[in-house]
């Protein structure tokens, strides 16, 4: 079980610190695709491609990915676990929600990699 | 710890049929056995219980059984404080406290009682202090204490203005760390079992569920509290009624000293809510119609802080000469208790919690407006006869608290020794019979007697019938006493008000409109109504044949206290025909009795 | 006595209950519920959408037509709508979670003191309380300021 | 206004396929209380609702419920404070309904219990036989004093969302009382009480939504307690470590 791994408290400070992190790198990327940066041109082939290329950028997003995900998925693992207390619940809850973030992670973390390294078509 | 699972056995009647027992009803009674079996759930009984597992060390099995829930006794309710001598190195000392103690008793305490409570308390209070109690602090992290009425030092020990619910709440947190310790909560207790004067157990009915229980034991202790809730102006709370002295009564084991009800000068009009003697401690002052500071008529040294029963006799007598306030809604009479002159600063921190009763019952803000109080029914210094050790008649059955009259309190209780003699038998008794159950066997189970009450209950009430409503009885029961037993009393108010006591007894009134099992509270009300009905008898009979006035005992025939034939408690005997009186000597050790002066 | 109704348990409902007076922090713990729930799916959805940038799950690389496509089908007034919705939810989810985090470690909701009747408990009058004003204001603001730059 | 009406929802789980509502006309007389009101049915109308009361004066904790649908202690709320000529009372949510408004506390004492309320000390012999007290600064009593106002009546419980579909978490009125003897400068069992609270569904279930605190009759705020103690089990220390406890008063 999830408990046995980890203590709560630590989960929560990870939730904690994950929910910051992600105030912050959200606002830069929302900032810097609609304010900074006009709206048309932000969403143009060049300028994403520029952006995934860029050392900060990149790595940016590929952070903000990890930690929004682990963020939200934990903040669905309290919610279902709130809803229901049997000991196959929690378990598979624990389990489904780490597969899931895992999973949508490699997938995000595969196009970061792709549109950086990949070559253009 | 060891952990001890209650034994259940299941009585069969086919068993006792083939003994010629008496069976009917229902075929079995639970059995739930247990070392000690405690009945109430006040400070009192909490304190014996967590005392039982002490002394045992955990090894005994206690039951609590409760009619409330166990943290909702009415002694919460009890506010102002906790008499202990603390500073003897300021001036306090144990023989001041007994003194004082004995002559607010107007000299009909046991003095050896009143010595041995005085010695034992400040350890109680420490005691209470090291469970978690949050005693109000002096500035260098020591015990605050205050004045209180009829004392000769300020020795209440307080914490704000919510002592007793502090108490309660200590004693009960503290009971949950003692697996040994196990609450039946809203379970109502009906009749003491006994074998040949031996204490085997009780009976009881569980609200929640609607059955009926033996609960055995090896030792018994009855901490059921006071019977207030005979009169309908009182400072108790509805739970208040005298079913522990009742189930002592009927087994045999006199009350004593019922004829003395404390009448505690301030009650807030209309609800008879407590406003506590700490409000006049902290330098409240009582005021009538014209303004006058009537006590300095009455007790010219201690004025508001006499004892109770001479300031609520001032209070009567003020309102009987017409200078009293009338409201308008209830028709009841008061005078002012005056709380400005305290200070918006102290009464925050000190009184806090009148000041919150004030403001929403009465829409009164006690730091600029006074408050109408009037005397109210407060507490009751008889009680269940036992010795100095709070025994009774019956071996293994102990009783402690105000059910029990030991007798600290004679005819006038001072404040603040209440939850204090709560505390002090609580654990004596508590010791006590955990040793006895330590030593002693269970006893035989006299079946007749168990399924008696359980047909007394269910065939005789719950399944009864009648026409009176058992409301109707309480509350006329309530009127009586309201009128003919309250600060003063006359031979005539007091023969009227029996004789209507003994109509109502009469009265068919011992049936359950609601069949139904689950939380039947109608079911506990009868039980409750016919107790308070015996009780309010032995208190009109005791009143009426003490033909003297001493303490709250106040008499307009005979106003003179007769220490040549009266100086004796009276005991009361149940007979078939009514209580049967009986009396035996006060304990004077140091104190020869002397006129009181306040 | 484990039957449902004689249970009693609020379940589910009890998330949005609006009948306790008083209390705003129960309507911004029912929206922090909500909003976080469609922020996650947002996410995931942008993680989809922004896949296509390589070529969707099996591009290699950059890929323009791929990408083109993809806007095609976001680049729209639903599309923008959602937009704005969502820096609506991330703004209100966003200043309100710190306001949690600073809350569940025990700063800005006042401290234990001598209390007085009547009774106001401090943890709903302090600072935290405005803040849920603010997140709710700033979101709004934000929004609006969205849908300037989406339609503008 | 010269009476009221009472609404009663009635309920015995025994007898009742679900509950229903019944209605009492109840004579009005001024300073009524809806506890008042209820005893006067209960007494002249119909003796079989059920419904737990003691103290009548907010000290006992009996008689909290749902009064128009907002949860109270009947004692403590004035008819005329409601303003309204119609009472529906209720019982309170998330406990099981023994009969009508009456409810069962089984689960809500056993949590309470859970967190050790009471003093845990290092000198056992100290405690048991005092001679003295330990030492308390106004201002350190002051600290835990609104805390021990708790009556355990239940309406923090009753109100509580996570309490609402989370059977395993405390509830406000045991996790409030768990701070009340983890900052009382006296105890020293602060850090085991922490580690019963670190569980998934432990003190981290509280999400601040503050009903406890917006219900309670006695000022309690169960809500700044948990907030407050969830700095401690955060930090995984308590103020206090065994033997560290405030001192007995020597002279």
């Amino acid at each position: 079980m999830g408990d046995k791994i980890m203590t709560e408290r630590k989960i929560m400070m990870i939730q904690y610190v994950t929910g910051i992190l992600s105030v912050f790198l959200v606002s830069v990327h929302l900032l810097y695709q609609g304010v900074i940066v006009p709206y048309e041109k932000a969403i143009s082939f060049s300028q994403v491609l520029s952006l995934y290329r860029h050392i900060f950028y990149g790595s940016m997003l590929e952070i903000l990915l990890v930690v929004i995900l682990v963020h939200g998925f934990n903040g669905l693992r309290i919610i279902l676990l709130e809803l229901n207390q049997s000991q196959d619940w929690s378990k598979a809850v624990d389990i489904i929600t780490v597969i899931a973030t895992v999973v949508t992670i490699a997938y995000g973390t595969r196009t970061v990699i792709l549109a950086v390294f990949g070559g253009v078509s | 710890m060891k952990q001890v699972k209650n034994v259940s056995e299941v009585f069969h009647w086919e068993s006792q049929r083939q003994k010629g027992c008496y069976f009917e009803a229902r075929s079995v009674v639970e059995v739930i056995k247990s070392d000690v079996v405690i009945v109430g759930s006040g400070i009192a009984g909490l304190r014996a219980a967590i005392e039982a597992a002490r002394a045992s060390n955990s090894r005994l099995e206690i039951s609590i059984v409760t009619k409330v829930q166990a943290m909702r006794s009415h002694s919460v309710s009890a506010e102002g404080g906790t008499a202990a001598v603390l500073y003897p190195e300021l001036g306090d000392s144990f023989e001041s406290h007994i003194f004082d103690t004995v002559k607010g008793s107007d000299y009909l305490a046991d003095q050896d009682a009143v010595e041995r409570f005085v010695l034992a308390m400040p350890s109680e209070i420490y005691q209470l202090e090291h469970w978690g109690m949050p005693w109000s602090r002096r500035e260098d992290g020591r015990i605050a204490q205050r004045w209180f009425g009829g004392y000769s030092y300020p020795r209440a020990t307080f914490a704000e203005d919510k002592v007793g619910f502090f108490e309660m709440q200590t004693l009960y947190d503290t009971a949950t760390k003692y697996d040994s310790i196990k609450f039946y909560q809203e379970w109502f207790a009906t009749s003491i079992v006994k074998y040949q004067n031996k204490f085997v157990g009780v009976t009881a009915l569980d609200i929640k569920k609607g059955d009926f229980a033996f609960f055995k034991a090896k030792a018994g202790i009855i901490a059921t509290g006071g019977s207030g809730r005979l009169y309908s102006f009182a400072t108790y709370g509805y739970s208040a009624t005298p079913d522990g002295m009742h189930m002592a009564y009927k087994a045999g084991i006199p009350l004593k000293d019922m004829e003395f009800i404390q009448f505690h000068p301030s009650g807030m009009v209309p609800s008879g809510i407590l406003i506590t003697e700490a409000a006049r401690g902290e330098g409240g002052i009582l005021l009538n119609k014209e303004g006058e500071r009537f006590m300095k008529r009455y007790a010219p040294e201690k004025l508001e802080l006499a004892s109770r029963d001479v300031v609520s006799r001032a209070i009567i007598t003020e309102i009987e000469q017409g200078r009293g306030f009338k409201d308008e809604a209830s028709g009841l009479e008061y005078v002012h208790l005056d709380l400005t002159g305290i200070g918006e600063k102290k009464i925050k921190e000190r009184l806090n919690g009148i000041r919150e009763i004030a403001l929403k019952f009465r829409g009164i803000d006690i730091i600029s407006e006074p408050v109408p109080v009037r005397p109210v029914c407060h507490y009751v210094m008889g009680g269940i006869d036992v010795n100095i050790d709070g025994a009774t008649s019956i071996a293994g059955l102990w009783a402690a608290g105000e059910a029990a009259c030991v007798s600290i309190n004679g005819a006038n209780r001072l404040g603040a020794n209440s939850t204090a003699e709560c505390l002090v038998w609580g654990k004596i008794t508590g010791e006590l019979a955990a040793r006895y159950a330590t030593e002693k066997q269970h006893e035989q189970t006299p079946w007749e007697d168990v399924m008696m009450e359980e047909k007394r209950i269910f065939d005789g009430i719950l399944h009864g019938s009648g026409s009176v409503n058992p409301y109707e009885i309480r509350d006329n029961l309530q009127r009586e006493m309201d009128a003919n037993a309250y600060v003063f009393r006359t031979g005539d108010g007091l023969l009227h008000a029996l004789k209507r006591i003994r109509e109502m007894k009469k009265q068919d009134f011992r049936h359950c409109e609601d069949k139904s099992r689950r939380y039947n509270t109608n079911l506990k009300d009868v039980l409750e109504v016919e107790g308070m009905l015996e009780v309010a008898e032995v208190v009109l009979l005791s009143a009426l044949t003490r033909t003297e006035s001493r303490g709250a005992h106040a008499r307009r025939d005979y106003p003179n206290r007769d220490d040549k034939n009266w100086l004796k408690h009276t005991l009361a005997f149940r007979t078939e025909e009514g209580p049967k009186l009986d009396y035996k000597p006060v304990v004077i050790t140091k104190y020869q009795p002397a006129e009181r002066h306040y | 006595m484990e039957k449902g109704r004689e249970r009693n348990r609020r379940g589910i409902r009890g998330w949005f209950d609006p009948t306790v007076p008083n209390n705003l922090e129960r309507w911004a713990y029912f929206f922090q519920r909500l909003t976080g729930l469609g922020i996650l799916a947002y996410v995931i959805g942008h993680i989809g959408d922004t896949s296509f940038f390589v070529g969707g799950p099996f591009g290699t690389g950059p890929n323009q037509s791929s990408w083109s496509f993809d806007l095609s089908i976001t680049e729209n007034v639903v599309g923008h709508l959602i937009l704005i919705f969502v820096v609506l939810i991330v703004t209100f989810h966003g200043i309100n979670g710190i306001r949690l985090i600073l809350a569940e470690l025990g700063i800005m909701v006042g401290k234990p003191s001598k209390i007085e009747y009547p009774y106001r408990p401090s943890s709903l009058r302090s600072v935290q309380r405005h803040i849920i004003w603010v997140a709710i204001v700033l979101a709004v603001l934000a929004a609006i300021w969205a849908g300037s730059i989406l339609f503008g | 206004m010269s009476y009221v009406k009472l609404v009663v929802q009635r309920y015995d789980p025994e007898r009742d396929e679900k509950p229903r509502f019944q209605e009492y006309i109840v004579p009005y007389r001024k300073g009524m209380t809806v506890l008042d009101a209820i005893l006067y049915a209960r007494d002249y109308l119909d003796h079989s609702i059920g419904v737990r009361f003691s103290c009548r004066m907010a000290s006992c904790g009996s008689c909290g419920m749902k009064i128009n649908g907002k949860p109270a202690l009947a004692c403590y709320t004035q008819v005329s404070e409601l303003g309204t000529e119609r009472i529906v009372v209720q019982p309170m949510d998330n406990f099981p309904v023994i009969k009508d408004l009456a409810t069962d506390f089984e689960e809500f004492f056993e949590k309470h219990k859970e967190l050790m309320p009471y003093l845990v000390r290092e000198d056992r012999a100290e405690q048991e036989n005092p001679k003295s007290e330990y030492l308390m600064k106004p201002e350190e009593l002051e600290r835990i004093l609104q805390f021990t106002y708790c009556i355990k009546c239940g309406l923090c419980y009753s109100v509580c969302p996570t309490v609402g579909t989370d059977k395993l978490f405390p509830g406000p009125q045991a996790i409030a009382q768990a701070y009340r003897y983890v900052e009382d400068v006296r105890d020293e069992g602060g850090e085991t009480r922490l580690n019963i609270l670190d569980n998934p569904h432990g003190i981290w279930r509280c999400h601040f939504a503050g009903s406890c605190s917006a219900v309670c009759p006695k000022g309690v705020d169960p809500a700044l307690g948990i907030q407050l103690l969830r700095r401690y089990v955060m930090r995984g220390k308590a103020p206090r470590k065994k033997g560290e406890g405030s001192k007995p008063f020597t002279k």
